[in-house]
């Protein structure tokens, strides 16, 4: 087995081997458990740092087995796939670092940090998928590792959460599940592919390919939340702050929209899928949702609940760009892909950071907020400005891309979409920045259980993870055309799918 | 109205099967050549015993073994009723009774006869109707016939004794089925040694089918009163 | 060959009519006085068929044996006070 | 190690019937509660065997013996194809960690055996030796006794269990499967009458010409014997609606023996109905193959269905085998290869084996909970994940076989039954089996939830007071069922779709994909069209 | 017709009959007693129609040997578990037995008594 099949596999290995023991491991060795937890995620950033060095060099990496005749697990390492793996495994070691010090002295902590491994393995897997059947392996295995993370507090509305989480993604991939397997049955080549592979089945096959495309759009729909696919992730909030990082920045979510993106681009090709009339209707689709979790979040008082909307319409985002046929719009969506994750994480940290620290939890009660905890509301409030799409965050990139993207594909409606929603997302955003940093503080907070020491207004690990997160999103906003930014990336891949010489 | 479709479903299943029996062809295959042409190399004379402990030996094993299953299922039971339900009943509480003299007598008469008898038919197993199972059976009869005359006593789990009676007979008839094995296959006696062999594992299996057939009863007769 | 014929026809008639009068008759000593009658008709019908193993098999068994099992069970389930077979084993 | 494994292949057909059938014995001999090392030691010897027969038969094709050196039709010949290779290689691989789990089971407390225990082995011994007869037959008078001693065993073992409701379901149990075999004897006494010889492949040629030329008595005596055959074989085999004598034997018996049931036995008769039906009687069921389909059906809706709502939880899972006993009905009809190439018998025998591994894991998960729990309702698992994680994994891993979720092997053979479906065009049968395993997560996450409850310490403390232990040695061998019966889809399906469909399909990914072409396109353009 | 002929067909009589007697009939013994008659139903069939042309058959012979020991086998278990039933229960008749068992293990089984109408078991 040659080095570069190897590199793929260590990849998966570096987050599945660490969860497999910490299962194993008793609850009271929290000194093993973390060692094991930083060093995966710090192993998998190395091996993925060599895979883009690879990549750069022009290696190809990739690994298959076979499972069943004409059924094989193919693992590759492209840039698409690049994209997502390195958002995921950065996000992957701060979410971790976070995670550490928000459970400290919780209970079941080895399930917990397990399925948690076990959660970005999946996610790995998705990202690293060479076809369908593959990707599907893992879309479902994410489905199986993340519902004991949804449950993990064992309340009752915490099993209720996670059982309509359960509901939706099953369903979904089971239409996901059929999508394939009929897709297979028509062409015997289900392999990821620049521009798609489908075209070789037309014409004939319009119907159904058209079926199909609904299929496989619903299923990872699920995921990505698309109205009206989307009631499981408000309701998948009561999980800890952590996983809902996972659930909104890292992994499920992402899958999703990363799912959608795979299947538009390298299934049945931008051109094929324009030509069967599919494009629109998904863009119409991911406008409808955008608005609608942007006006959904305006009437949320729980913090998580609102963000949790912002995301379902943040997502669509990526959707968006994706459907909006030609590069641009491409480059938009890919590169909110990152943005989003960047941002939306550090939203998600600073809420449970507040939730921990002083036990906010509603909106209400975020009065002066900033004064108590000034670092913490700043990256908040820059993730904030980011959503909305301030200038010199990596939301105006994305967003100012996307609405080229519209310009470009001829879609005008499109702008006024991504117009309208940016002025929700500020409709929402803003009153909470008021309110933390204008409002006075009130005497005392709903349950202060970190005390203030010095200059450091929280645990330090809730700290760092979430300040270096909103860093992150302010410099992808500020050097957008640097080489290692995500947006020359995007190009990159948009450049591959658009004017490479399609098969 | 269950009654109803069932019976109509069996008459009329009936009907349909004799029916179609009525204009049945003759069979395309006949065995009775191919035994004929085998019986020669099969060691007995008699074509059943041939057919039993022969070319189908392998069925007799495998029916010796649910034989002895069945044994097991019946000692199960009989052991749970016995340590089981209503703890009032120990045996120390059954009233001793003497034996009838008439069947302790006739118990007395019968069965060196009935030995006899079984014996013989055993040996004629070879060249004219009988053999093991028919043996055990008059065996297993007189055991019965014992117990009633109270000289065999029922038991509720058999002795240690008593399960490797049951069982030698079973052990001989495995052996000589897997000692082909070396050169041949399953069963496969030497035709020289074949009625040999089909004596010894016949003679085994009279003993052991006879206790087992004998078991099945009394160990059921055990507890069958103490039901008040 | 016809006095054979209607022996046959005869004994199949009983055969079924045991059968049934074991399945049906309402009071179960009978049906199993029936059944073992069944038993003893069905040795003769081996014999007829040339099947003189069988019918020592099923006379034994199928008449003998079975017919006490099922007596013996049968007495149980009614719950008699335990007779001489039941108590054997205790008088030595 | 492999050549002298190849060796002794040939001798693997009589071997696996003789050995159970001698330690069976012995540990009869042996006497109450003796004999588990023995079994074990032997089961371990048997897996070996298995192997290397499944090794011989994909390499070599299938191994003949011919018991008493006679040769079928006057004798009984042994056969070991693929299918035979695998079922063998099933029944093994589950009985040696199923008989080490119920040495721990039955031995918990020292070395005195509980009750339940008493007559375990040597009945499990003759189990296995009737099950690995079956497989091994091509005698349709030796299958009938083989049937038997497959049943009989299973009653015994089902009675042990010693309480009432065990008795009554035991005595259900054996009228069921005595109606059952008596059908099939009648059937084989049809068939003898009607062309002279029990031995299948001496039939297949006479049944098939007797069919040809319609309108002879011999085709329609055979039809009614294969129906009868075929009636009784799914009474033993528990397809709805005969399924009533399962629940209360799966569920009422002790856990090892309700694992060994719900794992191995109900598919030694479904394996004989497929062998009947593709073989032998196939001219006379194919126009009736939608029939079992149809059942098949109505048991996964209906099973799941009863599943859902049971209240204890052994009952919960004995229904689900009413359910997964239905997948393996649905595909008769689709003879023939989809577009992996992997044939309806093989995909079948990779879902009899993922739900024979997981099944068996899952009886024996729940046992060692109900030990625990020292409760047999499904609310009563509340709060394992603190006191049992491994035990609550092992159902968990076990779960995702039995919903066919990915990488288990009942997702692979569901995965394989879709793409036949979908290639034969057979589209209600893709819905059937997808909402089948949407079904089958509502009452395995209908536990799992339940699980994860967080009890108050208090409740937690009282329950391990009253808490039997159940040994380490115990929880691992369920574990390693229910790790089998998933790392069966990543690594087990290749090897096995192979020894099935013979070594000639080892090709079929690119056979298999050029023959499944053709229907594969039709169909999509038909359903396509608008 | 010959002899023979007419055994098989009054075995196929025996054997509906009997199989309609273990669907219907209450009492376990009964039972025992009509699985019996079918037994020997399909016994009658298998010699009787091999033996149609008059000439005996060994094999068919030997075969029943086996299938009659079997049905021993058989009833003796079923016996031991009826009497062990009754032993527990003081009931011996499948309707009682029916309803402790619901009472027992639940709802969804029921007696192979119920059972000739499809799905019946279940309610």
């Amino acid at each position: 087995m040659t080095t570069n099949e190897l590199l793929p596999l260590l990849v998966l290995l570096s987050s599945l081997l660490p969860g497999l023991v910490i299962f194993a491991l008793p609850e009271a060795w929290h000194g093993l458990r973390t060692t094991l937890n930083l060093f995966g995620a710090l192993a998998k950033i190395v091996l993925v740092g060599l895979l883009l060095a690879g990549v750069q060099a022009g290696e190809v990496y990739g690994f298959r087995h076979v499972v069943a005749p004409g059924l094989e697990l193919v693992f590759k390492a492209d840039a698409l796939g690049l994209l997502f793996i390195t958002l995921s495994t950065v996000l992957w070691l701060f979410t971790t670092l976070y995670a550490i010090g928000y459970l400290e002295g919780a209970p079941h902590r080895s399930r917990f940090f397990g399925f948690f491994s076990l959660c970005v393995t999946a996610t790995i897997g998705i990202a690293m998928a060479g076809n369908l059947f593959t990707f599907f392996v893992f879309y479902e295995l994410l489905t199986l590792a993340t519902f004991p993370l949804v449950a993990h507090r064992g309340t009752p509305d915490a099993k209720r959460g996670a059982t309509v989480y359960l509901g939706y993604t099953l369903v979904g991939g089971a239409a996901l599940l059929a999508g394939i397997v009929w897709l297979e049955s028509l062409s015997h080549h289900t392999g990821f592919t620049h521009g798609g592979f489908v075209a070789t089945l037309l014409p004939g096959n319009e119907g159904a390919l058209k079926a199909i495309f609904v299929l496989l759009i619903a299923g990872v729909g699920v995921k990505a939340a698309i109205v009206p696919l989307h009631g499981w992730l408000p309701k998948a909030m009561v999980a800890p702050a952590p996983v809902s990082a996972l659930l909104h920045a890292v992994a499920v979510v992402k899958a999703g929209a990363f799912g959608i993106v795979r299947i538009v681009y390298e299934v049945y090709g931008a051109e094929t899928a324009h030509a069967l009339g599919l494009m629109t209707p998904l863009a119409v689709l991911a406008a409808i949702t955008i608005l609608w979790g942007s006006l959904r979040a305006l009437f949320q008082n729980e913090l998580k609940k609102r963000l949790a909307y912002s995301t379902v319409s943040q997502v669509s985002y990526i959707v968006l760009g994706t459907a909006l046929f030609g590069p641009i719009g491409t480059i938009g969506g890919l590169v909110h892909l990152v943005h989003q994750g960047v941002m939306k994480i550090t939203l998600f940290f600073a809420a449970g950071t507040y939730a921990e620290t002083l036990g906010i939890h509603k909106i209400s009660e975020m009065d002066g907020v900033g004064r108590r905890m000034p670092l913490t509301t700043m990256a908040f409030s820059l993730g904030a400005l980011g959503m909305m799409g301030a200038p010199l965050t990596a939301g105006a990139v994305s967003k100012a891309w996307l609405g080229d993207g519209a310009v470009a594909a001829s879609m005008d409606w499109a702008v006024w979409v991504l117009t309208v929603s940016s002025l929700l997302n500020a409709a929402y955003f803003l009153p909470i920045l008021w309110r933390a940093w204008v409002r006075k503080s009130p005497e005392h907070w709903p349950d202060e259980h970190i005390v203030r020491r010095g200059y450091v207004e929280t645990h330090w690990l809730l700290l760092i993870p979430l300040l270096v997160t909103a860093a992150l999103s302010v410099l992808f906003g500020v050097l957008p055309a640097d080489m290692a930014s995500p947006l020359s990336w995007a190009q990159m891949i948009a450049e591959r799918e658009y004017f490479l010489p399609q098969r | 109205m269950k009654r109803l479709v069932t019976l109509s479903a069996a008459a009329i299943f009936a009907a349909l099967l004799i029916d179609v029996l009525l204009d049945l062809p003759a069979a395309a295959l006949d065995l009775r050549a191919l035994l004929a042409e085998a019986m020669p190399a099969s060691g007995v004379a008699h074509p059943v015993t041939a057919v039993l402990l022969n070319t189908r030996g392998y069925d007799t094993l495998l029916e010796i073994a649910v034989l002895l299953v069945a044994l097991l299922g019946v000692v199960i039971s009989s052991a749970r009723t016995n340590l089981s339900s209503d703890p009032g009943r120990t045996p120390a509480s059954h009233v001793a009774i003497d034996a009838d003299p008439m069947v302790s007598a006739l118990a007395r008469l019968v069965t060196p006869l009935a030995v006899i008898f079984a014996i013989y038919v055993l040996w004629a197993g070879a060249h004219r109707p009988g053999g093991a199972f028919q043996a055990a059976a008059i065996l297993a009869a007189a055991l019965v016939l014992l117990h009633f005359a109270r000289i065999v006593p029922a038991c509720t789990a058999p002795s240690c004794r008593l399960r490797v009676a049951a069982v030698a007979g079973f052990a001989i008839f495995l052996v000589i089925a897997a000692i082909p094995l070396a050169g041949g296959a399953l069963l496969q006696y030497p035709p020289a040694a074949a009625g040999l062999l089909i004596l010894a594992i016949e003679s085994g299996l009279t003993v052991s089918l006879a206790l087992v057939l004998a078991g099945l009863f009394l160990l059921l007769a055990d507890d069958a009163g103490g039901r008040q | 060959m016809s006095a054979a014929l209607a022996f046959d026809l005869l004994l199949v008639a009983l055969l079924l009519l045991a059968a049934l009068r074991a399945m049906t008759t309402p009071r179960l000593g009978q049906a199993l006085l029936a059944f073992v009658v069944f038993g003893l008709l069905m040795a003769l019908a081996w014999v007829r068929l040339d099947a003189p193993d069988i019918a020592l098999a099923e006379a034994a068994v199928g008449a003998g044996l079975s017919g006490v099992l099922l007596f013996d069970a049968w007495r149980a389930l009614r719950g008699e006070p335990p007779d001489e077979a039941s108590t054997a084993e205790h008088t030595r | 190690m492999t050549e002298r494994l190849a060796m002794l292949a040939p001798l693997a057909l009589p071997l696996l019937i003789l050995l159970p059938l001698a330690w069976a014995a012995l540990a009869f001999v042996l006497g109450t509660g003796r004999g588990s090392r023995l079994a074990i030691a032997a089961a371990a010897v048997q897996l070996m065997l298995a192997f290397a027969l499944a090794s011989a038969v994909m390499d070599g094709g299938p191994l003949h013996h011919a018991a008493g050196g006679w040769g079928a039709p006057l004798g009984i010949d042994l056969v070991a194809d693929g299918l035979a290779a695998a079922m063998l290689l099933l029944t093994q691989a589950v009985a040696l960690p199923l008989f080490i789990f119920a040495r721990g089971y039955f031995h918990q407390d020292g070395a005195r055996p509980d009750a339940a225990g008493h007559h375990f082995w040597p009945l499990a011994g003759f189990l296995v030796a009737g099950m690995n007869a079956l497989y091994l037959s091509e005698d349709i008078f030796n299958l009938y006794v083989t049937l038997e001693l497959v049943g009989l065993a299973a009653v015994g073992l089902v009675a042990s269990g010693g309480g009432a409701a065990q008795t009554a379901a035991a005595l259900r149990y054996l009228f069921a499967a005595l109606l059952g075999s008596g059908a099939y004897l009648l059937g084989v006494a049809l068939l003898y009458g009607a062309f002279g010889s029990v031995s299948m492949a001496t039939l297949t040629p006479l049944i098939a010409g007797a069919s040809a030329s319609a309108g002879a008595g011999a085709s329609e005596v055979a039809l009614i014997a294969a129906l009868l055959m075929m009636a009784g074989l799914l009474m033993k085999s528990a397809l709805f609606p005969f399924h009533f004598w399962l629940p209360p034997a799966h569920g009422g018996a002790p856990a090892p023996v309700s694992a060994l049931l719900s794992a191995l036995v109900v598919k030694a008769s479904i394996y004989l109905v497929l062998r009947l039906w593709l073989g032998p009687l196939a001219p006379l069921l194919t126009p009736l193959a939608w029939l079992p389909t149809l059942l098949g059906t109505a048991a996964i809706l209906w099973g799941s269905w009863r599943a859902i709502h049971a209240e204890r939880l052994k009952l919960l899972v004995a229904y689900s085998t009413v359910a997964q006993l239905g997948y393996l009905f649905l595909a008769l009809p689709l003879v023939g290869v989809g577009s992996t190439g992997a044939s309806a018998s093989a995909i079948l025998t990779l879902q009899a084996l993922a739900h024979g591994l997981g099944k068996a894991a899952m009886f024996a998960a729940a046992g060692i909970i109900i030990h625990a729990t020292g409760r047999d309702r499904v609310d009563d698992v509340a709060g394992i994940a603190e006191r049992l994680p491994l035990t609550l994994f092992t159902f968990a891993l076990a779960g995702v076989s039995l919903m066919g979720l990915p990488p288990s092997g009942g997702f692979l053979a569901k995965w394989l039954l879709i793409d036949l479906a979908m290639a034969r065009g057979h589209w209600p049968l893709v819905a059937v089996i997808l909402a089948g395993g949407l079904l089958a997560a509502i009452y395995i996450f209908r536990v799992l939830r339940l699980a994860f409850l967080n009890l108050p310490e208090a409740v937690i403390e009282a329950e391990h007071h009253k808490a039997r232990v159940v040994p380490r040695s115990a929880e691992w061998m369920a574990f390693t069922l229910a790790a089998a019966s998933v790392l069966l889809g990543l690594f087990g399906g290749l090897p096995l779709l192979q020894l099935v469909d013979g070594v000639g399909a080892g090709e079929g990914v690119t056979s298999g994909v050029t023959s499944g072409l053709v229907p594969g396109l039709t169909s999509g353009a038909v359903v396509g069209a608008p | 017709m010959s002899g023979a002929l007419l055994y098989a067909i009054a075995g196929v009589l025996l054997f509906a009959a009997g199989a309609a007697g273990v669907v219907l009939l209450d009492h376990l013994l009964r039972r025992v007693l009509a699985f019996n008659i079918m037994g020997s139903g399909a016994c009658l069939v298998l010699v009787g129609l091999a033996q149609r042309n008059g000439i005996p058959d060994p094999v068919p012979q030997a075969m029943v040997l086996t299938g009659i020991v079997v049905a021993v086998a058989a009833t003796g278990l079923a016996l031991a578990l009826i009497r062990r039933l009754h032993a527990q229960t003081g009931h011996a008749d499948g309707k009682t037995e029916e309803e402790r068992v619901k009472g027992e293990t639940g709802a969804g089984c029921s007696l192979p008594a119920s059972h000739s109408v499809a799905g019946r078991g279940d309610d």
